[in-house]
C-alpha cells in the first residue's frame, strides 16, 4: 500500500465514453494480484476532492506499466480523460485483495464473468490464468455494440462470448443467459460486475467454488472510514460485516450478502 | 522548548495534530503508513454501548468541496473496543480522545463507565452531534439544557476530562457552548458535520441510502472558523477545532480563530499522509509569522 | 405547452430560473450582457426604509467553492428604489419579487406599504434572515414566533403574495417553515448565506471588515438541498431554491429535492451569461430525463 | 464590456514572484483606455471560485495582444503563474473606468507614480501620453530590490526614480519622500497603488489636478454586487457611494474617500 507519483504514458478511447489510460511508476511493481485496485487523484478542471477507485485491468511487470480502464461517468473520469501523455496522476495502491490466482489447478476450467466496466480486471487475471497453463473462458456483458471493448483481447486468452442487453451486438440478453445457452463448463467461477449480475450468477450456480469482486462508493479505501461494508452470509446480529476496500473487493461466494 | 507542545485537559500533545473521529478508525490502517507516535493524540471512532452495523451504503457523496457521510456510528461496541481497539494502540505513546455516542442518556452513561476503565484513554469526546442517527443523538446537541444535563451525568461517571463535541445545525452554538461549560465540561470539540443531502439526478433519490448525511471537509471551513471565533471569546474552556483543515495553514488559522488544538478528518481519505505533513510544515509557517509557539496563537483574531 | 413554464403565487415564469436578490443589483448592469426578458423572474436587492450603506470594505472573500459576503443591505431605500429602480424595469415583462429587509417590524411593514404600491412588484420576498446586519434580521429567521408575527403583519399591510425567505443558520428550518406557513406565507424562499468567517493569516484578522459573512456558492448546495427536501414535505406552499446553483444540472437537483422554482446567485459573478445559458441547457436535460416539462420533477426524490 | 476567451502567448517572471503574462484575442480591440481591468478565471491546480481583477499593463493593438503584470498571492495568482503558451483563459472586460488620457494639454507635463502592483497600468497610460507628446515623469515604489521591475521600459518614457522600502535599491523610503526629494514639478498627478501610498499622496497634493487609481476586493466587477464601494467625500449623509469596479477603479482627488 503505497502512495505514489505515476505518469501517463498513454490514452484511447476504445468504445463509447470507454478509456485505456496507461501510467508508469515504480509502484507498478507492487501490482502482481489481479483484482485489485488503486485509489486516484482525478483532479482537473472539473472540481473532484475524494479519490477514485479503479481497478488494475493489465500490467507490464518489466516496463513498470499499468493500464485501467474506465467509463466517463462523472466529473472525476471525466478529468481522467483528458490526462495525456507525461501527465503525473496522484494513486494509492495497490489496494485491497485480489482473484486468488494460485486455487486453480491444472486441468481446471475458470469462467470468467464481467459486466460493463467491471470486465477490465477480468483481463489482467485471464492474462495471469493463461500464462499458467489454466484454462480460461470468458462472458463478458455490455449495454450495447458501441460500448464493446476487448472482445479480441479476451477472445486471444480463450473462449469468449459477448452479450448485449438491447442485442445490437453478440447474443442478445444477460450474461446469465448466454452461460445457461451455451451450457458453459467450468470449474472456478470468477467475476465483476453490477451486484445485481453477481446476484443473479450468486443464484444460478449457488453450489460451485466461485468469487465475485463488488463495488461499493468508497472514502478512504484503506479500511478507515467504514464507508464501503456490506453485511456478511449467516450473519444473524447483523452487525458483522466486511470492508470491500480491505478485506475485498473479491469475496468468495457466501461470505458477503451481495 | 517544543514549539508545538500544547497542553489540554488530559491530552498532553507534542504537537495539536490529532486525526478526527470516524477518520481514523482505530489506527491500524494508517499505521500502515506512518508511525503513530508522530501524532498530537488520537480521537477513536465513535463507541456506543452495543454493536451498531450503522446505515445501509451508499454512505458516501461528493460534494463541491466537500463530503456527505452517513456511516451511522458503525462500530463493535464498547466492549470490544475496550477489549480488543485500545489494547493495540497501548504500543503508541499518543493520547487517546475516546469519542461516545448514544441515542439515550443511559447508553452515553454506561458507556463511559466501561471506556474510563480502559488504561489509555486520556480523555473523553461526548458526540451530542452525530447527524446519521435516527434516534437522539443531534437532539442532544441542538437543545442547550439536554446537552448539559447529558454533561452533567457523564462527568459524575467517569474522572476523565470531558470534551463535548458541537453540532453546528444550530441557530445558537454560543448557547449551547456555555451550557455544556457550565455544566462542567473540561473542552469543546467544533465543529461536527453539517446536515446535507446530494440527489442523484438519473434516479430522482438521494445518493445516500440514508437520505442525508453529515457534509465535512473545506467546503465547511468557514462555518467552523466563524463558530470557533464566536465560541472561544465566550467561554474559558479550550477548543479542539476542526472542519476542512488540509494543511498547516489551516491549523494556523483554527488556531488564530481560538483553537487549542485541531483536528484533521476528511483529509485523511485524500492524502493518508496528511497528519505528519502537516505536523512537519507547521515550524516553517510559525517562522513565516515570526511566532514562537503555536499556542501563542490562539485568540490572536479577537484578543 | 412550454416545457420550462412554472407558476407561483404572483409569479407567472416562463421559466424556472430567477437571478438571486443581491446578486443582480436592479437588474441594469446584466442587462448590458443579455436582455433581462429571457428571464423567469427577477429577485431584485433588498429594500429598507432608509436608505443603508452597509457595511464596512473588505465586503467579500472567497473560501472553497464558496464566498463570503457582507454587504449589509446597502441600498437606495425603498423611496428611491420605487422612484428610480422599479421603473426602469418597467420595460422587461419579467415579473419581479421585491426583498424586504429591516431591523424592526415597524421598517418591514412600512417599507412593504410602500413597494407595495409599485406597479410591477408581482410578489415580495421577507429576508428574515440576513446575517449581515447586527440589529436583529437574522433573529427572526431563527424564532419561528417572531418569523409567524412578522409574516402575519406584513401579510396585512400587502395585497401581494409572500415569499417569507429562510435563514439556514437554524437547528429546526422545518418548525420555522410551518411557522410562516400557518402564519399566511405564499411560498418559501431558502437558503439564504450560512454564517461564516475567514481569517488573514498575515494580518491575523478576519478577512472581512465585518468579520462574520454569509457563505454561498456551490459549497451551501447540499445544505440547501436537504433544507428543501425536508421542508417540502411538510408544507403545501411552493420553494424558490437557492444555494449554489451553476447549471441546468443543478435546477433538476433542486426540483427533485421539491423546489418549485429556482434562484441563482454567486453564479452570476463568475459567469455573467449563466442564467440564459442555464434556460438554454434546461430542455436538453429535460430530454436527457425523458421528463416533459419540469413542474414533473417537483419533490421527485420523495414523492 | 465582453466575456472572451484570450490565448496566452507568452509569460515571464520579470521580478520575484512578479509575472508579465501576454495573451491574444479579438477582445483586445476593446482596450483602449488606460487604466481600465480585465476580471479573469483563474483556474487551474489550486481551488479558486471568484474571478480576479487585474490591470492592463500594456495592449498591443494591432497584433491583439495584452499584456498583464501581477504578483503571485495566492491561488488565483498562482494559477495564472502556472499558464503556457497556447492556454485559454476567459476574461471578462475590458472592466472600468480609466486615466483620462485627453486631460493633458500640450506642453503640460504629467507625473506618474505607482506603488508596487499599481505600476502595471501606469505603463500604458505613459505609453499613450507619451505617444500623444505629452511629457510623463514616473516614480515607482517597489519594497526592496528583488521586486523591482520595468525600470527601463518606464525609463524609455521618462525621467523615472524608483524606491524601495528597505533602500535595497534606487532611493530609500515611500514615493513621496521621492517627489519631495528631487521637488518633482508636474501639472496632472496619476496614481495607482497602495491606499496609504494614496492618501499620503492626496495629503501632499491636495490642490493639484490628480486622479487615483483604487484596489477593492471584487464579487461581479460589473457593478451588481456592491462588494467594492467606497465613500464619497463631503456626502454628509454616509450612504453615497462609488463602486470601484464600475465607477473607477480611477477617480479624480477629491471625489471619493481614500
Ligand atoms: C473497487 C472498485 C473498482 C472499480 N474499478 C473500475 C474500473 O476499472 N473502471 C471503471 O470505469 N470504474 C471502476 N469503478 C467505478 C468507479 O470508481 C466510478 O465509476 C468512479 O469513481 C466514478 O467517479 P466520477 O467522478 O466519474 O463520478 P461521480 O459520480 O462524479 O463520482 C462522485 C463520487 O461517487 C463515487 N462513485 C460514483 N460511482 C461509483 C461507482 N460505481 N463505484 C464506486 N464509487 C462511485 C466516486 O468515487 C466519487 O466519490 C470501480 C469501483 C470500485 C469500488
Ligand atoms: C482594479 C484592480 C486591478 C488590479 N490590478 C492588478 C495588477 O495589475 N497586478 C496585480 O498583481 N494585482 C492586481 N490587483 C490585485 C489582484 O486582484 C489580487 O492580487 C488578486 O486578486 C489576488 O488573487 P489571489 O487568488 O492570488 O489571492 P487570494 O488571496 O487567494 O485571493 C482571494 C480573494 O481575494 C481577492 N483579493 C486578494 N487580494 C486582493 C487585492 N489586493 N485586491 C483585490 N482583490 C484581492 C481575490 O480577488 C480573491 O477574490 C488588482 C486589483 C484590482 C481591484
Ligand atoms: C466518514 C466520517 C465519519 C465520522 N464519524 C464520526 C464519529 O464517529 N464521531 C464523531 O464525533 N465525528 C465523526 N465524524 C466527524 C469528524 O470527526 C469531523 O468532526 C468532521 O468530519 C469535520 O472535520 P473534517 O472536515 O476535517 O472532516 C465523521 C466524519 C466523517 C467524514
Ligand atoms: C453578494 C451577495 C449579496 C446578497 N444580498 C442579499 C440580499 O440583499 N437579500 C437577500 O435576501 N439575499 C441576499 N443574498 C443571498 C442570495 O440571494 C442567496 O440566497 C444566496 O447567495 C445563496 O445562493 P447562491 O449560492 O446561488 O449565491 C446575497 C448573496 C450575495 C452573495
Ligand atoms: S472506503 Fe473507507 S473503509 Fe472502505
Ligand atoms: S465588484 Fe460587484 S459592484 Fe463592484
Amino acid at each position: 500500500m503505497i502512495k505514489a507519483a505515476v505518469r501517463v504514458t498513454g490514452q484511447q478511447e476504445i468504445a463509447k465514453d470507454i478509456f485505456e489510460l496507461r501510467l508508469r511508476g515504480e509502484v507498478v511493481r507492487e501490482m502482481t494480484v489481479p483484482g485489485q485496485f488503486v485509489h486516484l487523484l482525478a483532479r482537473g478542471g472539473f472540481d473532484t476532492l475524494l479519490r477514485r477507485p479503479i481497478s488494475i485491468a493489465d500490467v507490464d511487470l518489466e516496463n513498470r506499466e499499468l493500464t485501467m480502464i474506465y467509463r466517463v461517468e462523472g466529473n472525476g473520469t471525466r478529468n481522467l480523460s483528458e490526462k495525456q501523455a507525461g501527465d503525473v496522476i496522484d494513486l494509492l495502491g495497490p489496494l485491497g485483495n485480489g482473484f486468488p490466482v494460485d486455487r486453480p489447478r491444472n486441468g481446471q476450467t475458470v469462467l470468467l464473468v464481467g459486466g460493463g466496466i467491471g470486465v477490465p480486471p477480468l483481463y489482467y487475471l485471464s492474462k495471469r490464468l493463461a500464462a499458467k497453463g489454466v484454462k480460461v473462458k470468458h462472458v463478458l456483458g455490455f449495454s450495447s455494440e458501441a460500448e464493446v471493448f476487448y472482445e479480441k483481447e479476451f477472445l486471444a486468452l480463450g473462449e469468449t462470448h459477448v452479450t448485449t442487453v438491447d442485442g445490437s451486438y453478440g447474443q442478445k440478453g444477460f450474461v446469465t443467459d448466454a452461460i445457461n445457452k451455451h451450457q458453459i463448463d467450468f470449474d472456478i467461477l470468477k467475476a465483476c460486475g453490477p451486484t445485481p449480475m453477481l446476484r443473479a450468477l450468486e443464484q444460478q450456480h449457488p453450489h460451485e467454488e466461485a468469487y465475485f469482486s463488488l463495488e461499493q462508493r468508497m472514502g478512504c479505501a484503506v479500511g478507515a472510514c467504514l464507508a464501503c461494508v456490506v453485511h456478511v452470509q449467516g450473519d444473524e446480529t447483523g452487525a458483522e460485516y466486511r470492508k470491500v476496500c480491505k478485506d475485498g473487493p473479491v469475496f468468495p461466494i457466501g461470505e458477503v450478502v451481495l | 522548548m517544543n514549539r508545538l507542545q500544547v497542553d489540554l485537559p488530559g491530552l498532553s500533545m507534542k504537537n495539536p495534530i490529532m486525526p478526527a473521529s470516524g477518520c481514523f478508525g482505530f489506527g491500524q490502517e494508517y499505521a500502515e503508513f506512518y508511525d503513530l507516535n508522530k501524532l498530537g493524540a488520537i480521537a477513536i471512532k465513535a463507541a456506543t454501548f452495543e454493536p451498531r452495523f450503522g446505515n445501509p451504503t451508499p454512505r458516501v457523496a461528493e460534494t463541491a468541496s466537500g463530503m456527505l457521510n452517513a456511516i451511522g456510528l458503525q462500530n463493535p461496541g464498547v466492549d470490544q473496543i475496550v477489549a480488543e481497539k485500545l489494547p493495540w494502540l497501548e504500543q503508541y505513546d499518543v493520547p487517546i480522545l475516546a469519542n461516545i455516542a448514544g441515542s439515550a442518556m443511559e447508553d452515553y452513561v454506561e458507556t463511559v463507565k466501561k471506556i474510563s476503565e480502559a488504561p489509555n484513554v486520556n480523555a473523553l469526546e461526548l458526540n451530542i452531534s452525530c447527524p446519521n442517527v435516527k434516534e437522539g443523538g443531534i437532539a442532544f446537541g441542538t437543545k442547550p439544557e439536554l446537552a448539559a444535563e447529558l454533561t452533567k451525568r457523564v462527568k459524575e461517571a467517569s474522572e476523565l476530562p470531558l470534551y463535548v463535541k458541537l453540532s453546528p445545525n444550530t441557530a445558537d452554538i454560543v448557547g449551547i457552548a456555555k451550557a455544556v461549560e457550565e455544566a462542567g465540561a473540561d473542552g469543546l470539540s467544533m465543529i461536527n458535520t453539517l446536515l446535507g443531502m446530494r440527489i442523484d439526478r438519473k434516479t430522482g433519490q438521494p445518493v445516500l441510502a440514508n437520505g442525508a448525511g453529515g457534509l465535512s471537509g473545506p467546503a465547511v471551513k468557514p462555518v467552523a472558523i466563524r463558530m470557533i471565533y464566536e465560541v472561544s471569546q465566550a467561554v474559558s474552556i479550550p477548543i479542539i477545532g476542526m472542519g476542512g483543515i488540509q494543511s498547516a495553514e489551516d491549523v494556523v488559522e483554527f488556531f488564530m480563530a481560538g483553537a487549542s488544538a485541531v483536528a484533521v478528518g476528511t483529509a485523511n481519505f485524500i492524502d493518508p499522509f496528511v497528519c505528519p505533513s502537516i505536523i512537519e510544515d507547521l515550524p516553517g509557517v510559525l517562522d513565516e509569522l515570526k511566532v514562537d509557539t503555536i499556542s501563542d496563537l490562539i485568540g490572536r483574531s479577537w484578543k
